[in-house]
């Protein structure tokens, strides 16, 4: 059997300067902030960073965005963490907005082997502007690609040594998705059980999803 | 009842028993506190629970049960969690009856914008677009006029658009409109409101119809 | 709350002659045989039937077909049953056949609000003539349309009396996605549970995209 | 060892350890029982399992525990039940380390034909297309010639190809051939075959390369 787990300065010591990270959370919740942490300290920079929101000012990804290591942003509610206003003003941060159910589906399409899709999320709009669209049953549908990564880190509640994953509640969220959607995958977590003690009908994310697992060290 | 519990009131007499409602933030979130008796609804929320409850008594906050605002809110007997693309699937795909939003324009059509704010950089939509173009009825619940008193109901929206679809109900604090095809409608005056202060505070042409 | 409890024969009676029907299953495990069964009986035509198979001989849809009230079938693999062949050859039955995942896919985009995609299953067969198709990041993708019908019929293991569901096994299958891509959904299951008395955190399909339960009469 | 459990044994030296695997019908079915030691791989079938285990004893039958050829299988420690919407954006999304198939026939470019016999009106594609498309590391493995010993390698196929992705390795009970961009590559002679009777029984162009 691989071996999956370990610890998150190896885990993210296999992230470089440049590569593109997903990172799971809504907001704070269901952020993986023990990895980001850790990408914090080990100083990785020139980061394009997809994920929903970018941290609140002096947590999570703002860390980074404040230490200037982060060059693009792509996602879909940056309001709430004013710093990233801050850097956009100031030429320092690249940012691509898109609704939030078309954010997650172009993740989803990333992972499921679709090249792109018709939404109508945003058909009429500015952020359509410069998109194709097309006209399906009577009504304007927008067309958007595929979102993968380098890698994605996210956060669970609970794993198996073989990577099978459960969230817990409304931290599942975006990390499920982003899981199917990274070259990379590293999972954070509260806890690691042995092979079978999870319930196959009760697994969200299937093991092949899931490169590395890393257990959290503070309390949950 | 203040005047933003009156809009909520009246908008809660929009639902009907078994309806999966979505609540923006403000006003929205007050509609949960008016049901008509025998109105059971189940609130969605985006970030991936159907079945939101209110928020938790202080030292009862469980920090993985938020809502779209990120503020701590509890579950309900019946609840399901369920990952980001699920919850937007819902939406786009129709399974939300109904989605109360708040608006900063809504034009003489009944589209609405509500997203990005005049002169700032736009950083955020969030779900707002989705919950428009997917929920199977909108309804926009706001102040009649913004603070300074200008209208926000105009001919054209000077806010970029939330979406190209037009919402089904607007309810201010002095009236209703009702979206159709040919533009807005106004079907009922609030308590103390008249017809003429609705004129002098809408900027867009609207048709009469009182009941 | 709403009563969505029902006796199978006043949901199947909610079935009009010429509807769409998206019927779960993979073969006939997790199928809707019960349903399958009523709808035999109550005598419904002119039916376009949307499932990955059409029964066999005898059993499940295969009936529906050799009773001559399936008019089109969309799916991805008749060949199991050669009544199918038969009824085709006879020109008595239209048949739009896909790749699976395709198949499931365009339910997906049907029940999510996408109006179509692009994948690269078909590129550059048989089953992509006449179909759109267009280069992203320099492979063949065809542009797939999303999928719905009236009703569907599915099989699910457990429901509260809200209509929340769990499934068993592999007789998931196609089960939840047809969940969320008709007008009506009217689920067979083996157990009906209080409200309450699911875990959240299991549930596969949300409520929201059940109308109709029918506790099953046979044993399970 | 027979024909089809010595093409099988050879496949199963392709594997790695923690590979997820679909295993066809046929042939690559046997591959599970050739691993080598130290090797754990997972079996993935399209219906909504990872982590297939072997046939069931008689009277342990779960008629909700079917493969992709609705055979009974048993479930494995650590296995996921899921829905084939999920199972398919594994493998269309290159999740499925390894694909191991059959083939009614390979070009010379390494594509394959399996899904259409000649003639039959067309009414089953399943997950054959999604597969050849989507697997990380597609193998083909096949008996070389028809039963009527008809060469099944051929520079153009007769049957309507399953994608316009090549294939990575042709395994018959004669030869390896390994897929390049430029054609097929005869890598390994099977034990007892020569070079001449893989050339007299090969339709399509190749080069030869053994070690």
């Amino acid at each position: 059997m691989k071996q999956k787990i370990l610890s998150k300065s190896d885990a993210i010591a296999r992230i470089r300067d440049g590569m593109s990270i997903m990172v799971g959370g809504f907001g704070l919740v269901g952020a993986p902030l023990e990895l980001i942490d850790e990408l914090y300290r080990q100083g990785q920079k020139d980061l394009t960073v997809i994920s929903n929101n970018v941290g609140e000012p002096g947590k999570g990804l703002s860390r980074l965005l404040e230490a200037g290591r982060i060059r693009k942003a792509i996602g879909s509610y940056f309001t709430s963490n004013p710093v990233v206003g801050e850097h956009v003003l100031a030429g320092k941060l690249e940012v691509e907005l898109m609704p939030q159910g078309t954010f997650v589906e172009a993740i989803r399409a990333g992972g499921a082997g679709i090249g792109g899709f018709y939404t109508r999320a945003s058909a009429g709009t500015l952020l359509a502007e410069g998109k194709e669209t097309r006209v399906i049953g009577g009504q304007t549908y927008v067309l958007e690609y595929a979102l993968t990564a380098d890698v994605a880190l996210i956060r669970a509640h609970k794993a198996d040594r073989l990577g099978n994953l459960v969230y817990r509640k409304t931290a599942r969220n975006f990390n499920p998705v982003m899981a199917t959607a990274a070259k990379l995958v590293i999972a954070e977590v509260d806890e690691i059980v042995e092979v079978g003690q999870m319930d196959p009908e009760v697994i969200v994310t299937p093991h092949l999803y899931v490169d590395i697992i890393v257990q959290r060290e503070g309390a949950t | 009842m203040d005047r933003k519990h009156r809009i909520a009131a009246r908008a809660a007499q929009e639902l009907r028993d078994g309806d999966v409602v979505n609540l923006g933030v403000g006003i929205p979130t007050r509609v949960a506190d008016h049901l008509p008796p025998g109105v059971d609804v189940y609130l969605h929320t985006e970030n991936g629970l159907l079945g939101v409850g209110p928020a938790p008594k202080p030292g009862e906050v469980d920090p993985d049960v938020v809502n779209a605002s990120k503020l701590p809110v509890t579950q309900t007997p019946g609840c399901s969690f369920f990952a980001s693309d699920l919850s937007f699937s819902m939406i786009r795909g129709g399974h939300v009856d109904v989605a109360i939003l708040g608006a900063l324009q809504v034009d003489a059509q009944g589209r609405v914008a509500n997203w990005s704010v005049p002169g700032a950089t736009v950083l955020g939509v969030g779900g707002a677009m989705d919950l428009l173009v997917g929920a199977g009825r909108v309804i926009v619940t706001m102040s009649h006029t913004t603070r300074d008193g200008q209208p926000k109901i105009v001919q054209n929206a000077s806010l970029p658009l939330t979406a190209d679809r037009p919402v089904d109900l607007v309810i201010t604090e002095l009236a209703v409109f009702q979206v159709t095809e040919t533009g807005l409608v106004l079907t009922e005056l609030m308590p103390g409101a008249t017809l003429e202060e609705v004129r002098r505070r809408t900027a867009a042409e609207f048709r009469v119809q009182l009941a």
